[in-house]
């Protein structure tokens, strides 16, 4: 069971599928989820763990994939911004980041709607001061924040 | 961005950990992960060996002992602090000194074993728990012990907790009507600290510690014998932080010189005392 | 960054200067000395893991004798390099007698460049001086020990 | 969040231009279906990771590459020795001293700031990459090192041997006769110190490329995310030794841009280097430690002995200035940044005499890069502190001091005093806007109500300009050799056979919407909805539908970038029109493109094309058409505007063509006892002439904004003497996050460019307005705690604190002599 090794057999289910890999303990959970599973939409910003770019959900709570190592995962479920739109429609967030112009380069988007979507499942009508709480982990250096705030308290139906 | 290679293990009982952290040279406990994966990713320190202690749930409770100590296991999470009632109950200041740290992401990860026992001079908790009176339980193969904050802090980087040992469990006296403060200044909001001050009134005693001044945290012992007994008046609270500042040697860096730090100090250690101060019961 | 203190030892100057002269005493005193190999008189390498509780840093030093003035003063440099850091270090040790024992005034000039330098502003004059005050007692317990001897 | 704008006044016929379309690219970003250089995979790629210096100067003694070759999963090294021998140093645009700098990809023989590229190695996957560079032994030989313009200047330690001075750049600007102005002002205000600090925008995405080599064709293909590829290929061409057809760029979604991915020509010839060394696709991503520590800075700049020239009632005739500009270790883009500022020599005001020293250095530190404002900003920055400083010291009111001495709007067009012209603008009218915003007459009230919670409040303003389109004969006014001039963009649209139009531009965006506006330029042009049209994502060269210095850069989409598009999509309109005529035999005159046909005007609804029938006919059915008529529905338009030629003698000429105009107010309050200074209000007006898509300006002004007030309070880029960088990543170099950001009110104006294609002027840039503003505001709150003087461009805790402390020394910076 605890025998340490450079690498580990992990399973975990990731946007409702289930994966098992060989990865190196090394790996970091990016690094897996871009480059192992090919799912590029999850972002990397930083080396310090500071942009919130890499923001996936773990067991149902947004965390930094790049702070995590891939064996880490092993046993979770993880959801990734591809998992968003699932089903092709877009969600009522993702739609209000198109409607409010929340977005510009949209790098830093799928960690700020993992973010934000998180935000919306524990409280559906966030203040703009709960949503910026929530979103102080995520760094955006193209919109000033101000029209993500916008569009999530759209989201939760309210109005900024 | 990339780590060493480094081995892995998930160990499935506190005893398995704690062999495997004797066993192996160069065995670190990994936590949350918050800091240790991302020095490892500067590749600034490299530990041989990761003991992973996500699969160890008994250090995920938050509970009181029979004596009525709150106690912390070392893998709750600030996320869990944040949400507890327990911690709600018996010492709020720790939720709402936990809800500024990092952000969302980071709490739901971040453990207070791994805050405390990175032992960084800018974490939040080592002053905090010093004040409050924390007791540190640390585990290793010949049996178990409890150190005081003072004796767990050793420097930067560096605690009680030796090779082959694990704390498990942190244990915070309730408040029982003492007032507790935390203050300071940080690189943008809930960002990393400067200074640092935490307080904690109970009775006529007060204990203030200062983080980011030096290795470990820092005890205002002056200022709080000045303080013993005052009546916690803004004037008295000022008076006694005089001379607070000069009697440090905290480190320059590009946030702020040696002589901003003793300032900051003497600030912090202020409103800190306050808040403490406003709201102790009777207060 | 530059680090000094005076530290008195209650042993005699040449005991004193025997153990701080002699790179493979000094060797022991050294927190995390992993190997150590001496090249010539003038210069030594040694390859230390400084103990953090991260997990330590790796630094492969090499030793170069500057100066020494026998038995009362002592100068060296210290280059490291490791994964992360470069350090540059200059340090000098004067020796006088303090009555029976031996008052040593020391000096050391660290310069750490590299990542490490960079993200450890707040934390490498702590670190540097646990370092020192590990070198330093373990340098009273060896010069005691010699002068008891 | 409350955002107010006026009602523009204007008579252009708007269409799908001027609405506030929801962006076309969100679709896929939202999704996390955006493709960006480092999604891409390519067979058998290896992956490159740089061996950086730790020091900021020292001399390479040696380098061995063979415990990293002995690793397994290591496909091969590359040295600075390799690049010596297989490259030519790249072109340098300065005269003597600095046009005989030598830079090359990778260090050779010495490196001259931290992070510097020394070698490079390539591997199977990421992690064995930077493994083998761990074994890759450098041995140094440090030197002396320069962090401190100033210090460079006495050329005691020289970085580049070749050049033999420190000095890049040097000359004089002098327009009108500030000696008359001086001796005639009833003030001089004397300022001995000021200096803008340096920092970027650091974009989220850092940079990066997947280099192809094709061995056959020796062509490269780069996909990347450079920002102005035609001046990419313009240095990597020569300096590897191939034509620039060689070279093809391709860029897809890019993660912010800012100006900070211009000079990636080095790290890319290193990888065009190793993949033609090993036969590979290689692919390199750079690091945030890296991007702060070795790629793009913004200029650095101080100013020395600084001389205002103000008349009894307040009016400002002129100023003198001594600037020093900082460029890191090797000059890049520079000295560009020693004449780009004079695009806006006198800021907003009137004042006629000027005269600025300009000095330009080499220092150990990280070169530079064109950044968000480029080297505008520096300059305006300078302007605003002048203003507030003299008003300080002579007691004048800030708001009335700026209206006596803006430009007035009966003025414009304006000529400066180097012989720009501001197009149009009301800068007293957008201040009022910024004063209504902020509620200005409630300021005293709040400064009491501020001062009973201990706190300090002060406003402050900001006045800018954004320069856009830039003429590059100002470049000839630093070296008249260059064989530069003008300014140009490309496009091209097309309808394909099945009715789709598709359009593809020159332009390299990176988050400015400009799929969308496009879309709408075309829709209105074309008679059909933008959902119909087809903008091609990003770059690529084998488009041909760029021009030689293609990209974003300069605020200049709304003028050459839709021009271009705007020009192509009327050629192919003209095609339609004439073919439609032609098949439903009616006059030209009749026929009408709407609603996704062409048909004829009030006819009957049969005589009606879909542009199905239109693409099909041209491209498949086409034999029944005369042979003298020969529509294409695809043309290509190069957007050229016209700017004749600069004055090299006098330096002066028309070095850009639209200026919009940002005023930013803001008031804040300080904490006394820490130093810390929180934005409590804070307004924003922009006049960018037409606004095709209003909600992407609104957004361009929001991000300008953030990055402006991260700059102001936190964001900065810090060395040690030994010239280490102490704020290298996110932790020290603190960047505003959402909870940072105070709530932003913007207001918008108006005023159309008379001289842009679509009355709209770029915009994007903004010109630092929140430095600005911060900086004044700052200063007004500290005037009721002994009066300390902004004298630097960032003002964190610490250095408020300072000023609080010592107040007197940054007064004995100024001085007023009177008469």
């Amino acid at each position: 069971m605890g025998v340490p090794a450079r690498s580990r057999a992990i399973s975990l289910e990731v946007n409702g599928e289930q994966v098992e890999m060989e990865v190196q303990a090394r790996r970091l959970l990016v690094h897996f989820i871009r480059d192992d599973l090919g799912l590029t939409g999850t972002h990397v910003g930083c080396d310090t763990g500071n942009c919130g770019a890499c923001t996936i959900h773990l067991d149902g709570e947004p965390v930094k994939s790049c702070m995590m190592l891939a064996p880490q995962a092993d046993g979770s479920k993880i959801q990734t911004v591809e998992g968003l739109a699932a089903e092709g429609e877009l969600t009522a967030l993702q739609q209000a980041f198109n409607t409010h112009h929340a977005l510009q380069c949209g790098y830093c988007t799928p960690g700020m709607l993992m973010s934000a979507t998180a935000l919306l499942e524990r409280n559906p009508r966030p203040t703009e001061d709960e949503v910026r709480y929530a979103l102080q982990g995520n760094i955006c250096r193209c919109t000033g924040y101000v029209n993500i705030v916008e569009a999530v308290v759209a989201a939760g139906g309210g109005s900024a | 961005m990339l780590l060493r290679e480094v081995d892995y293990a998930r160990p499935a009982t506190v005893e398995e950990a704690i062999s495997l952290l004797a066993t192996y040279d160069g065995a670190r406990a990994l936590a949350g992960g918050q800091t240790i994966v991302n020095v490892m990713k500067a590749r600034v320190a490299a530990p041989d060996v990761l003991v992973d202690l996500a699969d160890l749930d008994e250090l995920r409770a938050i509970g009181f002992s029979s004596d009525g100590l709150l106690e912390i296991g070392a893998m709750v999470t600030y996320a869990q602090l944040q949400g507890s009632s327990e911690v709600e109950v018996a010492r709020p200041i720790l939720a709402e000194v936990a809800s500024t740290i990092g952000d969302v992401q980071v709490r739901n990860r971040g453990t207070i074993g791994g805050n405390v026992c990175v032992s960084d001079p800018t974490n939040h908790l080592p002053p905090l728990l010093t004040t409050l009176g924390a007791t540190f339980t640390i585990r290793g193969e010949s049996g178990e012990r409890t150190v005081s904050a003072d004796e767990f802090f050793i420097g930067v980087y560096m605690t009680a907790v030796g090779e082959g040992e694990l704390l498990t469990k942190i244990g915070v006296p309730p408040s029982s009507g003492a007032g507790d403060g935390f203050a300071g200044l940080t690189i943008g909001k809930h960002g990393t600290y400067v200074v640092n001050a935490a307080a904690t009134i109970s009775g006529d005693a007060v204990r203030i510690a200062l983080g980011c001044v030096g290795a470990t945290p820092v005890r205002a012992t002056a200022m709080e014998e000045r303080l013993a007994g005052s009546d916690f008046s803004e004037e008295s609270i000022r008076s006694a932080a005089d001379g607070l500042g000069a009697s440090l040697d905290p480190p320059s860096d590009v946030h702020g010189s040696a002589d901003f730090r003793r300032h900051l100090a003497e600030v912090s250690a202020i409103r800190a005392v306050s808040q403490a101060a406003e709201r102790r019961k009777g207060a | 960054m530059i680090v000094s203190g005076t530290k008195e030892l209650s042993a005699p100057r040449e005991t004193v200067w025997s153990v701080i002269n002699e790179p493979s005493e000094m060797a022991k005193l050294m927190p995390g000395v992993e190997s150590f190999e001496i090249t010539d008189e003038r210069h030594w390498t040694a390859k230390v893991k400084v103990p953090l509780g991260l997990g330590g840093l790796k630094m492969t030093m090499n030793f170069e004798k500057l100066e020494e003035r026998p038995p009362e003063f002592a100068s060296m440099r210290a280059k490291g390099q490791g994964v992360g850091a470069l350090m540059d270090m200059k340090t000098s040790f004067t020796l006088s007698e303090a009555g029976e024992g031996t008052s040593m005034a020391w000096e050391a000039d660290v310069k750490i460049a590299g990542p490490v330098g960079a993200m450890g502003q707040r934390v490498l004059q702590p670190i540097v001086n646990q370092q020192v005050s590990q070198v330093l007692s373990a340098l009273e317990k060896r010069v005691t020990e010699a002068a008891v001897a | 969040m409350t955002t107010v704008t006026e009602e523009p006044t204007t008579t252009l016929k708007r269409g799908y231009v001027g609405q506030s379309i929801p962006r076309k690219e969100d679709k896929r970003l939202v999704q996390g279906l955006g493709t960006f250089f480092d999604d891409v995979r390519r067979h058998g790629m290896g992956y490159v990771h740089f061996v950086r210096s730790p020091y900021a100067h020292a001399k390479i003694v040696s380098i061995d590459v063979s415990k990293a070759l002995e690793l397994d999963g290591v496909y091969g090294t590359l040295t600075g020795d390799e690049v010596a021998i297989h490259t030519d140093p790249f072109f340098e645009m300065s005269v003597e001293p600095g046009g005989n700098i030598k830079d090359y990809a990778l260090a050779v023989g010495r490196v001259r700031h931290m992070g510097e590229p020394v070698a490079a190695v390539c591997a199977a996957t990421r992690e064995l990459a930077r493994d083998a560079a761990d074994l890759i032994e450098v041995e140094y030989d440090s030197l002396p090192v320069l962090v401190d313009a100033a210090e460079s200047l006495k050329d005691e330690v020289v970085l580049h041997d070749e050049a033999g001075s420190n000095v890049v750049w040097s000359g004089v600007f002098n327009w009108g006769d500030i000696d008359e102005a001086l001796a005639e002002a009833d003030h001089v205000v004397k300022i001995d110190r000021l200096h803008f600090h340096r920092f970027s925008s650091t974009p989220l995405e850092c940079a990066g490329a997947l280099v192809e080599y094709d061995k056959g064709t020796g062509e490269w293909t780069l996909t990347c995310n450079h920002q102005m590829p035609g001046v990419g290929a313009i240095w990597m061409a020569p300096a590897l030794r191939t034509g620039i057809d060689k070279l093809r760029f391709v860029t897809h979604d890019i993660g912010g841009g800012f100006g900070n991915k211009i000079c990636l020509h080095p790290q890319y010839v290193v990888l065009c280097l190793m993949a033609r060394k090993l036969g590979r696709p290689v692919q390199w991503t750079e690091w945030r430690t890296d991007q702060h520590t070795a790629n793009a800075h913004g200029n650095e700049r101080t100013f020395l002995d600084v001389e205002v020239a103000v008349k009894a009632d307040g009016t400002m005739t002129g100023f003198k200035v001594k600037a020093l500009d900082d460029c890191g270790a090797f000059p890049r883009y520079e000295p560009l940044g020693c004449i780009i500022w004079a695009q806006v020599t006198p800021g907003l005001y009137g004042w006629r005499n000027i005269r600025v020293d300009f000095t330009q250095v080499c220092t150990n530190k990280s070169p530079v890069s064109p950044n968000r404002g480029y080297s505008r900003m520096q300059h305006l920055w300078l302007t605003e502190r002048i203003i507030d400083i003299v008003a300080t010291e002579l007691g004048l009111d800030p708001v009335e001091v700026r209206k006596r001495n803006y430009v007035k709007a009966e003025q414009m067009p304006y000529q400066t005093p180097n012989g720009c012209f501001y197009d149009s603008g009301d800068y007293a009218a957008a201040l009022d806007i910024a004063l209504d915003l902020i509620d200005y007459g409630s300021i005293e009230q709040r400064r009491k109500e501020a001062a009973s919670r201990g706190k300090l409040l002060g406003f402050g303003i900001g006045s800018t300009l954004d320069s856009g389109t830039n003429n590059f004969g100002q470049s000839t006014l630093l070296n008249p050799e260059l064989q530069f001039s003008g300014n140009n963009e490309a496009a091209s649209v097309k309808l394909d056979i099945f009715g789709e139009v598709v359009v593809t531009i020159g332009t390299v965006p990176q988050g400015q919407g400009h799929e969308t506006t496009a879309a709408q330029v075309v829709a209105d042009i074309l008679g059909c909805s933008p959902e119909q049209v087809n903008v091609r994502r990003g770059h690529d060269t084998w488009f041909n539908s760029h021009a030689g210095f293609s990209g974003t850069y300069a605020s200049q989409f709304a003028f050459t970038g839709l021009g271009a598009v705007k020009g192509a999509a009327e050629l192919v309109r003209e095609d339609m029109i004439q073919l439609a005529a032609a098949v439903l035999q009616a006059p030209v005159e009749a026929i009408e493109l709407a609603d996704g046909f062409a048909r004829i005007k009030d006819g009957p609804e049969e005589a009606a094309l879909p542009f199905m029938a239109l693409g099909a006919i041209v491209n498949a059915n086409n034999a029944f058409l005369p042979p003298d008529f020969n529509p294409t529905l695809n043309h290509r338009y190069v957007c050229r505007p016209y700017f004749g030629m600069v004055d090299t003698e006098k330096k002066t000429g028309q070095l850009t063509l639209t200026y919009a105009t940002q005023i930013h107010a803001a008031v804040v309050e300080i904490d006394p006892e820490t130093g810390d200074v929180e934005i409590v209000d804070y307004a924003a007006v922009d006049d960018c002439g037409i606004r095709i898509n209003p909600q992407i300006v609104e957004g361009q002004v929001h991000g300008a904004t953030a990055h402006a007030i991260g700059a102001a309070l936190s964001e900065e880029f810090v060395y040690d003497e030994e010239g280490t960088l102490l704020t290298a990543n996110f932790y020290d170099y603190h960047v505003p996050h959402a909870m940072d950001m105070p709530p932003l009110k913007t207001g918008a104006m108006e005023s159309p460019s008379p001289v842009a294609p679509l009355g709209a002027k770029g915009m994007g840039e903004g010109g630092g307005g929140g430095i600005h503003c911060i900086g004044a505001a700052i200063q007004d709150a500290l005037r009721a705690a002994g009066g300390a003087i902004v004298y630097t461009s960032c003002n964190p805790p610490h250095r408020v604190w300072s000023m609080l402390q010592d107040p007197e020394a940054t007064r004995a910076n100024v001085e007023v002599v009177s008469k």
